[in-house]
């Protein structure tokens, strides 16, 4: 058998990985479709994309990029230096629509110097650069497929788009030109089934070979007790946090935030929204990760210290807030939950369940909320707590200037020193409630060999998958 | 030889007594006609002989039809004796016809249900039936529906349908009561000459004593569900021995007592009224059209007057008691009341002089009000309800001659003479000088109409009322009405003394109505009968 | 047969309301507790009908969704009556005119819309609650009534009594009030029972879509909503709710019959 | 007649601009920014505003409204926000599986509800009407997504005899086509098929009450004759009229079935077009299936004179 059929939960708008928030384009088509100049492993490191290699200047603000020899897009065309350097200025063009433009910021030239070879300046050493080239919307695109690329893609990978049926599927197939080593499968269709019943239906009855990214964690038992699948659940990116607005009153005061996150029963939350899935976090940053603190006790759960802190605040009688929760069900069930356990030290919560479209427009823009439920799935995203503007409004210039020092810094054992200290001033000040690491499950027919475990970003990345005998 | 013959048959439907031992016999070429006031079992007497009696019915005794014991017969044989062996026609015309057949698959589906014959031979004979019943092909083809007939017409096709196969037996439930009179005459000459000619016997229904006696050869009387009396019709009118009979003789030829008053001023002057209504016309382009429902009609109505004004259906009776009470805008001439022309800025004092009762006691009446209040709404008409309302509404009802406790209860608890007794009670409340009677008494039955016609005659002996009556039945009118108009598609086409234009019609339509209207024979009336000249069809 | 409707169809109803009141003063369980360690347990001694995903007591939950339910679903009806009522009533009074041509084509407009797309459209616009539930499901029982007495009131403006009540003076909205509403008030106790199970039903639709009541108050559509995934190894977080609907609903439906025999006159003779 | 008909074609079509303001008013009310949607939570303002011009979110609304219908009256629906493909193709490949599916669910209810309102309606009272009445009520009490999901738990997950959802296309064959949607029309077509033979029994008993089909019987067509030839077609308005609502209702309400079977339909476009704030689609479906509703209602007021031959000749 060389043909899958894979299910995931959202479908992607269109098929432009570089202008568009949607995670769901690159889980369909990172890494099989379209590849950047270096590309994420399976375990979240950085390696060698279309670029066999690079040479960093002394100073850390130019790269230059080797590019393989003999690499073609799906339309025949040759993969050259000319196109990294239209990728790359046109990401960071004034009129660019990519949803990630942070990551090309420094950027300050991009230059052909030979077909194979591609420099890059900054305006600075940048840490995270290697990184930042490895994310979706990062990925070489040719100019002459630009036009259509929403619709039809084009890029170098091991599969080639060949149909979407909106609503429904995306059909891919074998890149037989690909310049690597050649997918296993021949034909890949993703399908889309956002309902979680619906999504439990279609994998019992094996309508789909594979679910990655399972919506409901309560049915993981069941398949992990059946014998025709196979249940891999892997860590993700996600740190899931209670969102607090540091900037409205009481949250501005620390105390309550304090309060508030002995108040919460992390295990609970586990439990009885995720099933059991998830790992506890005492901060953000994801426990994976070799710089990873364990902070979880600086927040453990005493609702009695709660009830004290809350009075020392001026608040003994609690107080009533917003919780605003976007649609994901851990958020939607950890804000029950939530709302349950602050309710037990006194803090009145006003749910109201609210689309993305929403959740976006009054929580995240019009920062017009109390506390609301949300997964950070980006990787390495530590750096928002230095964005006073961001949505919580966290404003400590102590941990701007840490991460400036950390932009600057390339040295590893530098930078790990560094990223330990932030972990820790952000736990210390309890800007937000820190839940769980969201966990990635992957239900699978048992014969598929191949499949990510993990998700370090969002890819499906069926280059190695093939069926076993 | 009998055709039928009902013997000591008794009915109950859910248990309930409807028949108890009726008995009647019809013989070919006779015509036995079946007369009682309403409810009292002629239909379901029919409705047995066919055995189409509704959901929950249980027969007893002895219905033999041509020999055949109809109550022992299985449904499928009964379904070949319907249409073939007798045939039925209904009160309703406009309800008998199925709406969506033309007359020509209707009538012939007689045929094809009991014969087997191809559609186009059906079809031929439909048509001849349809000719038998007056309908000639050349004017009213097979493919007509119904919609597009007059009453009488459809009347004729239902009759069309039930002796299409030539059955020896015809049961005609009150198949003239929903026409108007010169249209029943044209429906009884037609089933007249339908026994003669084809030597059917006829069993017919009616209220109408006048009807039936004009009719029948054998006449049965009933009244609650038993047979009183039964007779040869010339013998049985003038030998009647059953006390119910003679009441109901007595009613039908009732003549109220009136103190004719003098009679002076002009109350109500009605002048050259037009009344026009706007319709869609049929047709794929049609327009709007405006239709004339009274065309330029002029009288007048003295106090203490009684005038009677009647004409078929449809005529514009009911237009113009509508424009007189203010209800309608009229599109020309000029009513006034009291010197006043009525309209929008009629004032309410003087409109309190002008009340109405209408036919229907049953729709008259909000079922959700107290007689009391029902009595005095007329009051709103006051700037004020007088403190004595209560008192003066128990007045009036023991005018019309119920009891004051009658006020505090409900519609639905009276009976139709009754109802409309309150009715009358409700029109006199204010006291006023005119009163409208629009087919006031069409609805009850000859007791009850008699006893209100005394009501409303001594009633006008007492106040001096001035009445204007509307009705189709002549006989009524001439009993109540000092002088009468003849209204025909919304003209008054003659006025004058009632005696006068009864006994000396000149218009034309009078003629034809006068000629049309059933009468008793006057022996048995006690009065002169008069000369009737042919009902011209 | 008639009765029986009635009487099977009251009882069930009545069932449903007297365990939405009893929730007001008393449960078995508090629905906002949540006992994470006793989830998703069948039904037993301590709780008749089992425990949901964050071990609430099921029965509990339902009794206070009945509240929810019989709360969205009358005050719906409310808004229905209170505006279609008399938008009907005008229509009759001014047949043929401007203002019924306005009213019927406003109806019809209404009718056209798809339900539960405008439902989903005015919680984009303002937010899920249960408030937003009760103005989508109202809003489109307006036609229902505006119709509905519309079309019973026409019949009886050709009543002689109106036209008595016409002879006293009386004008048009008089007459509709004291003559008409009253005359039409069978024909909308019987509309309203069945649009009070209707909109039960769509407020559980609407709940189960997640546009309805908000959590924590319960709400039989969302406790449906939350056990689907969970049906394949819990059926009775499904069944409950499913089956406290059903019945609810059937329940009216058939009271809804019942009274309309008991009420109709005309149906009653056609049917003797 | 012709009058009749053009009359109702202006009002219908007075009907279809009114309702063209009501969605575009309605939905210009939303809030929700359908650029903020698709970028995230990392946008930047530049990068927002960019493409909110891409869209062509900054005209003014009457421009936009103008835009819009005179795109739909040529037939150009626009260009989506999100899947930036033409709405008209969007709707066009979704009617191929929501019109197919309602029409299923109308055919099998109309296939249940007649039968089983007829022989309900000729045999008043007996047990056969007393218990297609009982199945009825219970048919219209119950929701239809609980159905439906007690339906995937018994024939896709237990018994396997049918997919749980989604579907295959058509190009995979018409029996594999239709299977994929039989357990939906049939979740669908439950309680419609219960109200349809309410309708159906309760109009025909009307009708056999009327006094044609006494004439009928005296003259000698028994019960069932009766019934066929002239009870039932004019027992049809009303039904008529039903099925004109349930087909509209079809359309456009299998919103949450289309979900729970994973169904790319009309339903779930609107559905997450809302959700992604991709109004322009928003717009062009519910007015589509506005003007389906419209068109259907004045198809039945059509067939309505077909059936009667009263209303050929009138108004
Ligand atoms: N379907 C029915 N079920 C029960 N009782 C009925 C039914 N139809 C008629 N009745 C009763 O049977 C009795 C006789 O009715 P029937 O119709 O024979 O009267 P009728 O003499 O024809 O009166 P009318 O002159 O009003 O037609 C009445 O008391 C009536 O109430
Ligand atoms: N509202 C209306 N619109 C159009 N035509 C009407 C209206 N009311 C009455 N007509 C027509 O006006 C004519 C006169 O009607 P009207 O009711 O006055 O007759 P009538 O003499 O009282 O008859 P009946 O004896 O049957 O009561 C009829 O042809 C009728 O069809
Ligand atoms: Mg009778
Ligand atoms: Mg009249």
């Amino acid at each position: 058998k060389s043909d899958i059929v894979v299910a995931m939960q959202l479908e992607p708008p269109h098929l432009d990985p570089t202008s568009a928030a949607a995670g769901a384009i690159d889980s369909v088509l990172y890494s099989n479709v379209f590849e950047g100049l270096t590309r994420f492993g399976s375990d979240g490191s950085v390696n060698p994309g279309l670029a066999a290699s690079w040479e960093i200047s002394e100073d850390g603000t130019v790269y230059t990029f080797h590019l393989n020899e003999g690499v073609k897009f799906h339309d025949g065309s040759a993969m050259d230096a000319e196109d990294v350097k239209f990728s790359l200025d046109r990401a960071r063009a004034e009129d660019s629509a990519n949803a990630q433009k942070a990551l090309f910021k420094g950027i300050t030239d991009v230059t052909v110097v030979d077909p194979m070879t591609v420099k890059v300046t900054l305006d600075g050493p940048n840490g995270n650069f290697l990184f930042n080239m490895a994310w979706g919307d990062a990925v070489i695109v040719a100019p002459e497929s630009i036009e259509n690329i929403k619709t039809n893609p084009v890029g170098t990978g091991a599969f080639k788009f060949t149909n979407w049926v909106q609503g429904d599927k995306i059909d891919l197939e074998k890149n037989a030109d690909y310049w690597g080593t050649p997918a296993k499968l021949d034909k890949v269709t993703f399908k889309f089934i956002s309902d979680p019943t619906a999504a439990f239906a279609a994998v019992m009855a094996e309508d789909v070979n594979a679910f990655v990214g399972f919506p409901a964690p309560e049915n993981l038992p069941q398949f992990e007790a059946d014998a025709r699948f196979q249940v891999l659940v892997g860590s993700t990116e996600g740190e899931t946090i209670l969102s607090t607005n540091n900037k409205m009153p009481p949250f501005d005061n620390v105390k309550v935030r304090e309060a508030v996150a002995h108040a919460i029963d992390r295990q609970a939350i586990i439990d009885g929204a995720m099933f059991g899935y998830g790992t506890p976090i005492g901060t953000h940053f994801a426990p994976h990760n070799p710089d990873y603190v364990d902070l979880t006790g600086m927040s453990a759960y005493d609702p009695d210290l709660s009830k004290k802190l809350l009075a020392e605040a001026g608040f003994p009688d609690g107080f009533k807030t917003t919780l605003k929760l976007p649609p994901p069900s851990y958020a939607r069930r950890g804000g029950e939950i939530i709302a349950a356990q602050l309710r037990a030290v006194g803090i009145e919560t006003e749910i109201s369940n609210l689309e993305w479209a929403q959740w976006l427009e009054q929580v995240f823009r019009g920062k017009d909320f109390g506390l609301t439920i949300v997964s950070h799935t980006e990787p390495f995203d530590i750096g928002i707590y230095a964005r006073p503007d961001y949505y919580f409004q966290y404003d400590n210039p102590a941990f701007q200037q840490l991460m400036t020092d950390l932009n600057a810094t390339t040295d590893p054992a530098k930078r790990s020193e560094i990223l330990k200290e932030a972990q820790t001033m952000i736990a210390k000040d309890y800007v937000n409630g820190y839940l769980f690491e969201l966990a990635f499950p992957t239900v699978a027919n048992a014969k598929i060999k191949g499949l990510w475990k993990d998700a370090p970003t969002q890819a499906t990345d069926l280059t190695a998958v093939y069926w076993e005998d | 030889m009998s055709l039928l013959v009902i013997d000591r048959l008794s009915l109950e439907i859910h248990g309930a007594p409807i028949l108890k031992g009726v008995s009647l016999s019809v013989s070919a070429g006779q015509v036995v006609g079946v007369i009682g006031e309403s409810g009292s079992g002629k239909s379901m007497t029919a409705f047995a002989a066919m055995q189409l009696l509704p959901y929950g019915s249980v027969c007893s005794g002895r219905i033999d039809l041509g020999g055949r014991e109809v109550l022992a017969l299985s449904e499928a044989n009964l379904c070949k004796m319907r249409g073939r062996d007798v045939g039925m026609v209904f009160q309703e015309p406009m309800t008998a016809l199925n709406p969506i057949k033309t007359i020509g698959e209707q009538v012939a589906e007689t045929i094809l249900i009991h014969e087997d014959v191809t559609r186009a031979e059906a079809m031929e004979r439909a048509a001849e039936a349809l000719r038998r019943a007056e309908l000639p092909q050349d004017r009213f083809p097979l493919s007509r529906y119904p919609h597009e007939l007059s009453g009488g017409q459809r009347q004729r096709v239902v009759i069309a349908m039930a002796i299409a196969l030539r059955p020896k037996l015809l049961i005609a439930d009150e198949p003239t009561t929903a026409l108007d009179v010169t249209t029943q005459a044209q429906i009884l000459k037609l089933l007249r000459r339908l026994v003669d000619e084809e030597g059917m016997g006829l069993l017919l229904i009616s209220h109408d004593l006048a009807v039936v006696a004009d009719m029948a050869d054998e006449i049965v009387i009933m009244r609650k569900g038993e047979v009183v009396e039964s007779g040869p019709a010339d013998w049985l009118l003038r030998n009647m021995q059953h006390p119910y009979s003679k009441a109901l003789l007595a009613a039908s030829t009732h003549q109220p007592d009136r103190s004719a008053e003098e009679q002076h001023d002009v109350l109500l002057d009605v002048r050259e009224v037009v009344r026009d209504y706007t319709i869609h016309r049929k047709g794929w382009w049609g327009g709007m059209e405006t239709f004339r429902a009274v065309k330029g009609v002029s009288f007048q109505l003295r106090k203490g007057e009684s005038l009677g004004l009647v004409g078929e259906s449809g005529c514009g009776k009911s237009t113009l008691t509508r424009a007189i009470l203010g209800l309608e805008e009229i599109q020309g001439g000029e009513i006034r009341a009291f010197g006043v022309p009525v309209g929008r800025d009629f004032p309410n004092a003087l409109r309190s002089g002008i009340q109405v009762v209408f036919q229907d006691p049953y729709s008259s009446f909000n079922p959700r009000w107290k007689v009391a209040r029902l009595v005095a709404e007329p009051f709103h008409l006051m700037s004020q309800r007088p403190d004595d309302w209560r008192d003066r509404v128990a007045k009036v009802l023991q005018d019309v001659g119920l009891e004051p406790e009658a006020m505090d209860r409900y519609i639905h608890e009276f009976s139709g003479g009754q109802r409309q007794r309150i009715a009358i009670a409700r029109a006199l409340i204010l006291r006023p000088e005119i009163v409208i009677l629009d087919e006031a008494v069409s609805a009850l039955d000859v007791s009850i109409r008699a006893q209100i016609l005394d009501l409303l005659a001594k009633l006008q002996g007492e106040y001096g009322l001035s009445y204007l009556f509307i009705s189709h039945d002549l006989s009524v009118v001439r009993s109540i009405t000092d002088r009468v108009m003849v209204m025909k598609s919304g003209e008054i086409v003659e006025q004058g003394e009632t005696a006068a234009v009864f006994d000396a019609p000149q218009h034309e339509y009078t003629k034809q109505l006068i000629a049309a209207a059933p009468v008793l024979p006057a022996d048995v009336t006690g009065g002169e009968r008069h000369d009737r000249p042919e009902p011209v069809v | 047969m008639r009765a029986r409707n009635l009487w099977i169809g009251g009882l069930l109803s009545a069932v449903f309301v007297v365990a939405a009141l009893v929730s007001l003063i008393w449960v078995p369980y508090d629905v906002t507790a949540l006992d994470i360690a006793n989830k998703i347990k069948g039904p037993s001694g301590a709780h008749w009908l089992g425990t949901d995903h964050f071990g609430r007591d099921i029965l509990s939950m339902i009794m206070v969704g009945a509240r929810t339910s019989i709360a969205v679903a009358l005050v719906a009806v409310g808004i229905g009556m209170g505006i279609g009522v008399p938008l009907g009533l005008a229509a009759a009074a001014r047949k043929g005119s401007l203002l019924d041509e306005l009213i019927m084509r406003g109806n019809d407009l209404v009718f056209a819309f798809p339900s539960l797309l405008i439902a989903i459209m005015i919680t984009a616009v303002f937010g899920a609650s249960a408030l937003n539930a009760i103005i989508a499901i109202g809003i489109f029982n307006i036609p229902v009534f505006a119709r509905l007495t519309r079309s019973g009131a026409l019949s009886l403006w050709t009543r002689d009594y109106v036209m008595a009540a016409r002879v006293s003076g009386k004008g048009a909205a008089r007459i509709s009030v004291e003559h008409i509403l009253p005359n039409v008030l069978n024909l909308l106790t019987v509309q309203g029972t069945i649009q009070f199970s209707l909109g039960i039903l769509a407020e559980a639709g609407l709940s189960y879509v997640g546009l309805g009541a908000q959590p924590p108050i319960p709400s039989w559509g969302r406790m449906l909503a939350d056990s689907q995934t969970m049906i394949s190894f819990a059926p009775h977080m499904a069944l409950f709710p499913g089956l406290a609907i059903l019945l609810t609903v059937l329940g009216l439906n058939l009271m809804g019959d019942g009274l309309r025999d008991l009420l109709d006159p005309k149906l009653r003779r056609a049917r003797a | 007649m012709l009058r009749y008909f053009l009359k109702r074609l202006v009002s219908l079509g007075l009907s279809l601009v009114v309702a063209s303001g009501v969605i575009f008013l309605a939905l210009e009310v939303v809030p929700g920014d359908p650029a903020a949607y698709m970028l995230g939570i990392n946008a930047q303002e530049d990068t927002l505003a960019a493409l909110r011009e891409e869209l062509g979110l900054n005209g003014s609304v009457w421009a936009r409204y103008a835009g819009w219908v005179g795109g739909l009256l040529t037939g150009d629906f626009g260009v989506s926000y999100t899947y930036r493909t033409p709405v008209a193709e969007m709707i066009g490949e979704r009617l191929w599986i929501s019109l197919p599916l309602a029409l299923y669910a109308l055919t099998l209810s109309t296939a249940i509800a007649f039968p089983a309102g007829i022989w309900a309606a000729s045999k008043r009272g007996s047990a056969v009407d007393v218990s297609v009445m009982g199945v009825t009520q219970l048919g219209v009490a119950i929701p239809n997504f609980w159905f439906a999901m007690l339906m995937v738990l018994v024939f896709a997950i237990n018994l396997r005899w049918f997919s749980a959802g989604g579907f295959p296309g058509w190009d995979t064959g018409f029996f594999v086509a239709m299977k994929s949607l039989t357990l939906p029309a049939v979740a669908l077509a439950l309680p419609q098929a219960s109200i349809l033979a309410r309708v159906m029994r309760s109009s025909l008993l009307d009708t056999l009450s009327e006094d044609f089909i006494r004439t009928a019987r005296a003259k000698g067509l028994s019960q069932r004759q009766a019934l066929w030839r002239h009870a039932l077609r004019n027992a049809l308005i009303p039904v008529l009229t039903i099925i004109g609502l349930q087909f509209s209702f079809l359309l456009a309400g299998a919103i949450i079935i289309e979900n729970v079977f994973f169904l790319p339909g009309l339903g779930r476009l609107v559905f997450q077009s809302i959700s992604a704030r991709d109004l322009i689609v928003v717009e062009s479906v519910v007015m589509l299936l506005v003007f389906a509703v419209i068109v259907v209602n004045f198809a039945v007021d059509m067939a309505y004179a077909v059936v009667d031959p009263r209303l050929r000749g009138r108004r």
